[in-house]
């Protein structure tokens, strides 16, 4: 585990055994979010909440439940169907001062909004000679494997991540999720955070107390010395699962959560590459054109002669996501092929 | 026989050739009793629905319109068999009030290649080309200016068909509803827009979505005949589409009806519905256009308690049957993923 | 020195010091005079622009609202230094009204470093964040949303100001326009629309964009209080400006006025203009804001054909000087490209 | 030259110097869009194009002048600016029968439309099980170059790249503007065609009666043999013009145009590399996730051990494309920087 991120394991959905830390406190995801939230709508009163259902309802996956009853309408603010306008005066207000936390319901939606976020968010800075600035979070759910069928199961991170002048994060532990948010709003420019849909109910334990976490830098979240997974959001469990599977079968496999999906954290990822001279990109996405590929590439231009075999990808299946089971686990990238390229990369090597 | 059966065994009999000719795609469900056991079957269908959602048979998400099947009966079974559907996730009651059979929507539900979809869709995403109905979208309004591009076709080549697109309350605050009714006003398209408005957008009412409340009024600032209606009667949607027909086909312009209804149910299995007040859903419950109707038509003698018992038999069958086979049938080959990509994928011949 | 002479001083004086106050970002222009004299400059500016293009020392896409502005003057100059404005890629009008310097803008148009977006924005994207001038947004309707946003942190923050934006006909068949107009009157919030209805979106006129080409009567369908203003008269539109922002101010809600006006050039330099009657343009010309509003305060004795004379001679040095400055001001230095981008980008600090 | 593309040779904004075949006209991109145009729909009267100012006004870049005369109004739409809802209207006509030519006037505004075209145009075929087809063909301009800032200056093809179930073209000759119209339009699935801004007054010569070019493949548009130069659109002419001055430099540089960006096609570009064993990637997008990308992440996939230096990309610097001149030529790709980059790949031999 990183030194730069912090104590709670992943675990997808079932109770850390290991024993926690004595001032740790058993928490999800989902609530690790809404902590976040509370915390930062506590310590500056310029934060407010809004999109679709955030405050009645409570949030789609409930991340911010509880938040309307002790924030008030006024910043837990439920919006209308309209992303296109309250994504816009998300910026707008983070332009007058405000730091506004805007939640588009899913990527899937948010397509709805994206010439706001490319056109105003991501431009205005630079546009207009740096006068202007937008201190906007963007929050959103991603991510298929819940059955929800094509148009709800969306991986679009890699297209955010294309934009210049957007961060970029995908929390994928109760750390990040608990500790993004903050140095997110800190940050003068508009920070885009993706939920990975599956995550929500993952649990485990967190200091009563956590800090921010940093934004800036990918996590080596397994050590290993014969091949590197790069992962990020709903695929890193399924890196972290496949690296147990390779280590039982002899492959030592190290494990990289991206994080921070712009700018990309080259990096780390290289000393990764340094170490074990093979690479394998998950990444939920379909393949053409996934961050993988960036990903791919980079370490190609960066480290060709350290690479014993080429980068292997996992992505999706080039196919709109099917609603029935057994072909949307096709569609997505699963363990067992992950184990596969592992093993093609260390093999390839010989 | 008593003169009661007799009565009653007519009106089932005419309910139930109702329903084949329904089942066959064409809108013949135009008496009371029709109307009636038309309803019946939609409110029985998505109550097993719940069920096999609790059972896990039926995954994703799953909108039910419990307490909205008057909207589509009333709705959908007015078109003809030309017209055109464009609806949303919330569509089981306009799929099965299309005719599309209850075994392919179930078999869809269960994943199954059977399916209305090939159990690519999900009760999402109904589809049956065959019969002119155009999904099942869940991007909320997303199916409006494709309703507007079916019209548009059958405006240039002179065809008489409508097309009948449903959306909800909430949809009406999304841009793509007001450029869809810009556009179908300004060009003169035959298109019916049907407002499902239940009052809520998920968790968010109606007060909270729209500043001005009143659709219809707001339809009309578009320049298109537009009529609230209430929704919970279905013979007041029936006639009043059956009028808006008419009037679409002898203009060539759209029309927008706000049909004023309620979901019974919550926005989705997943929704824990905090946010509407008990006593507002006990309320609105008392106008279930269900048993309002059948009590009338029974007092009136159109139908008897017997009639009743008997469609509930008959639905019952009907839904045990689609269970069953749902349950039987088999899954799309994995190795037929990427089929139906393009046309020219793999297996798959041109399908226009 | 003669009466008229004195007079004229006088006139001139006044508009000079309008001239003064909007150049500090204020709005001073209220007297006829200055009214006039603000019209004139940005006439007079704006035809320079259309020279400079021609020796390609303007780039890019330059639209003109040569005709257009008694909009401009109107609307902006009777906006206070606290409230903001948002506009489009048409704003050079409203940037001169609202005080950016004429300097800043000329050479903006030159791609110089010393421009009001350091170079990097052109003809379309005029800022200047210290007078509250948002841009200058070329997407159509792309900016509503950041008004509304822009005025909701006004309204969580108890500010007083009111954010004017302005927009075409053209947008409001935006479904952005749609949206943003039910957020701010659902929300309440002081956001004041003002549609520029010149009666074209490009090449496409206002009967063919819109079923129904009464904007306010549109915008009012959202429940804003909604004013048809005649947009050729300057102290009309001024008036109800003024008026707008007080109700605006005093309710905490959404404003909209249609401005009623026409654009003498084509859309842009590169239009050539085959849509239009010229007949309908010679007919809009008829009534121009400026030689009508001229000779009306001549006729009153408000003003003197000396004082326009004068005018144009300042207008004339003024322009002269911003074009000389503009020619001779460097180029942002190429290392300095990805500065800006963000806070912490190299060369950059914190903006915020 | 490919066999699999016509006569004209590629020149910009110039007569073409070599002497036109007997029954060649001159012609330019512009006029030969025109004549696409023209040609489909007096063969087809399900074919009607839309878009705003397709009619009145000729076209924004004048594509259409004198179709609104020949054709009226029913088949030459003038829309209003509703991207959205006319896209969609695309849609729904194909699912019906027609053969709707979309315009969105340039890729910049086509985000208000994507959500139409992701989860309409390119999913309906797949989640209805194969039951309904939308033959539609969406034509946008796209690119930087003419000092239109920020937001009239996107390259967004490797996003709909990235889209299942989509066909994407991207013309960059007189032969593919005049060619490509038809054989997209027998497609029963959608396709995009992008257009860059700077082609449109490209001049030369066709043939009075060409045919459709094929919507297939890659094009080699130059052989060489030391170095693979991959480019479409806006930046084949720059690519070209490099290879020329690498052709000066003792450097043998093959030119492929990629043409169609989805689905890629692989095997033109593996047969140059195993050819050259070095390839240069251009593309006029933001280089962080830009298709050039995917180009790379491919060959070294599929060519790993081909390759003697890794793939080098030129893309766009990573900020909104600046108005000023002098900006705006540093942010995108130019000559020279090609030239070093297939230096640096040939040099990297050594
Ligand atoms: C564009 C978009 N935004 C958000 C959602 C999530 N969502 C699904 S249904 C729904 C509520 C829609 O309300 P309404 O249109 O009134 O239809 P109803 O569900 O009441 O039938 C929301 C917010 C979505 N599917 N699409
Ligand atoms: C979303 C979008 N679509 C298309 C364009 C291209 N375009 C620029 S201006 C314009 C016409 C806008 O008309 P209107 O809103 O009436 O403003 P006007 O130019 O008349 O001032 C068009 C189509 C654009 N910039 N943005
Ligand atoms: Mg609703
Ligand atoms: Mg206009």
């Amino acid at each position: 585990m990183s030194p730069r991120t912090a104590t709670a394991t992943h675990r997808r959905g079932r109770k850390a055994s290991a024993p926690p830390a004595p001032t740790a406190t058993a928490t999800t995801y989902r609530e690790a979010l809404r902590e976040a939230h509370r915390e930062a709508m506590r310590r500056d009163p310029r934060v407010f909440l809004m999109g679709e259902d955030v405050g009645r309802y409570g949030g789609a996956f409930a991340v911010s439940l509880g938040l309307l009853e002790e924030f008030g309408e006024d910043r837990v603010r439920d919006t209308p169907l309209s992303e296109a306008a309250f994504t816009g005066a998300g910026i707008g207000a983070a332009m007058r001062g405000m730091r506004p936390v805007v939640e588009i319901m899913t990527v899937n939606f948010s397509l709805l909004a994206l010439d706001q976020v490319l056109n105003n968010a991501a431009t205005l800075r630079h546009m207009s000679g740096g006068q202007l600035s937008v201190p906007l979070v963007i929050r959103m759910t991603t991510g298929a494997g819940r059955q929800l069928a094509a148009q709800h199961s969306h991986s679009l991170e890699g297209w955010y991540a294309h934009i210049p002048g957007l961060r970029v994060l995908a929390p994928a532990t109760l750390e990040d999720a608990r500790g993004m948010l903050w140095p997110a709003l800190q940050d003068p420019d508009p920070v885009v955070i993706f939920e990975h849909g599956s995550l929500y109910n993952l649990s485990g334990h967190l200091p009563a107390d956590p800090g921010p976490v940093d934004i800036e830098r990918a996590a080596v979240r397994r050590s290993g010395t014969d091949v590197t997974l790069v992962a990020f959001g709903g695929t890193l469990g399924k890196a972290l699962t496949a690296a147990e599977s390779l280590a039982a079968q002899g492959i030592s496999a190290e494990v990289v959560d991206l994080r921070v999906l712009r700018p990309l954290d080259d990096a780390t990822i290289l000393e990764s590459v340094a170490r074990t001279h093979r690479l394998v990109v998950v990444d939920e996405a379909w393949r053409t054109g996934s961050l993988a590929a960036e990903v791919s590439a980079r370490v190609a231009e960066q480290a060709f002669f350290e690479l014993d075999a080429h980068v292997e990808r996992v992505g999706a299946v080039e196919v709109p996501v099917p609603y029935a089971q057994h072909l949307e686990e096709a569609t997505l990238p699963q363990v067992p092929g992950i184990v596969e390229a592992a093993r093609r990369a260390v093999g390839e090597d010989g | 026989m008593t003169a009661t059966e007799q009565r009653s065994g007519t009106a089932t009999e005419r309910a139930a050739a109702d329903t084949t000719e329904q089942a066959t795609g064409t809108s013949g469900a135009d008496t009371p009793a029709g109307l009636l056991r038309a309803m019946l079957r939609i409110r029985r269908f998505e109550e097993k629905c719940a069920e096999l959602y609790s059972a896990t048979k039926i995954r994703g998400f799953l909108h039910l319109c419990i307490g909205e099947e008057a909207v589509a009966v009333g709705v959908v079974g007015a078109l003809a068999a030309e017209d055109a559907v464009v609806s949303t996730y919330r569509e089981h009651g306009h799929a099965l009030a299309r005719g599309v059979p209850m075994t392919a929507i179930m078999a869809e539900m269960f994943g199954r290649s059977t399916g209305c979809s090939g159990g690519r869709g999900g009760s999402m995403h109904l589809f049956d080309a065959g019969r002119r109905f155009y999904g099942g979208n869940a991007i909320v309004a997303g199916g409006l200016p494709v309703a507007v591009g079916l019209a548009l076709a059958d405006h240039l080549t002179g065809s008489p068909a409508v097309t009948a697109c449903l959306f909800g309350d909430g949809a009406f605050a999304e841009g793509e509803w007001h450029e869809s009714a810009n556009l179908a006003a300004l060009w003169h398209l035959p298109v019916l827009f049907c407002c499902e408005n239940n009052r809520y957008a998920m968790g968010t009412s109606l007060a909270r979505e729209h500043a001005q409340t009143d659709l219809a009024a707001r339809a009309a600032s578009y320049g298109m005949v537009s009529w609230a209606v209430d929704g919970m009667d279905v013979t007041q949607v029936r006639e009043a589409t059956t009028k808006a027909l008419a009037y679409v086909r002898d203009s060539g312009q759209p029309c927008f009806l706000e049909l004023r209804t309620y979901r019974f149910r919550a926005h989705s299995m997943y929704d824990p519905d905090r946010y509407r007040d008990p006593a507002e859903i006990e309320q609105w419950k008392r106008s279930d256009p269900i048993p309002a109707l059948t009590e009338q038509l029974v007092q009136r003698g159109q139908v008897t308690t017997a009639d009743v018992e008997q469609w509930e038999r008959e639905i019952g069958q009907e839904i045990a049957a689609a269970v069953a086979a749902a349950d039987a049938a088999p899954l799309e080959p994995v190795e037929d993923l990427t089929r139906h990509l393009t046309s020219t994928g793999p297996g798959e011949g041109s399908a226009s």
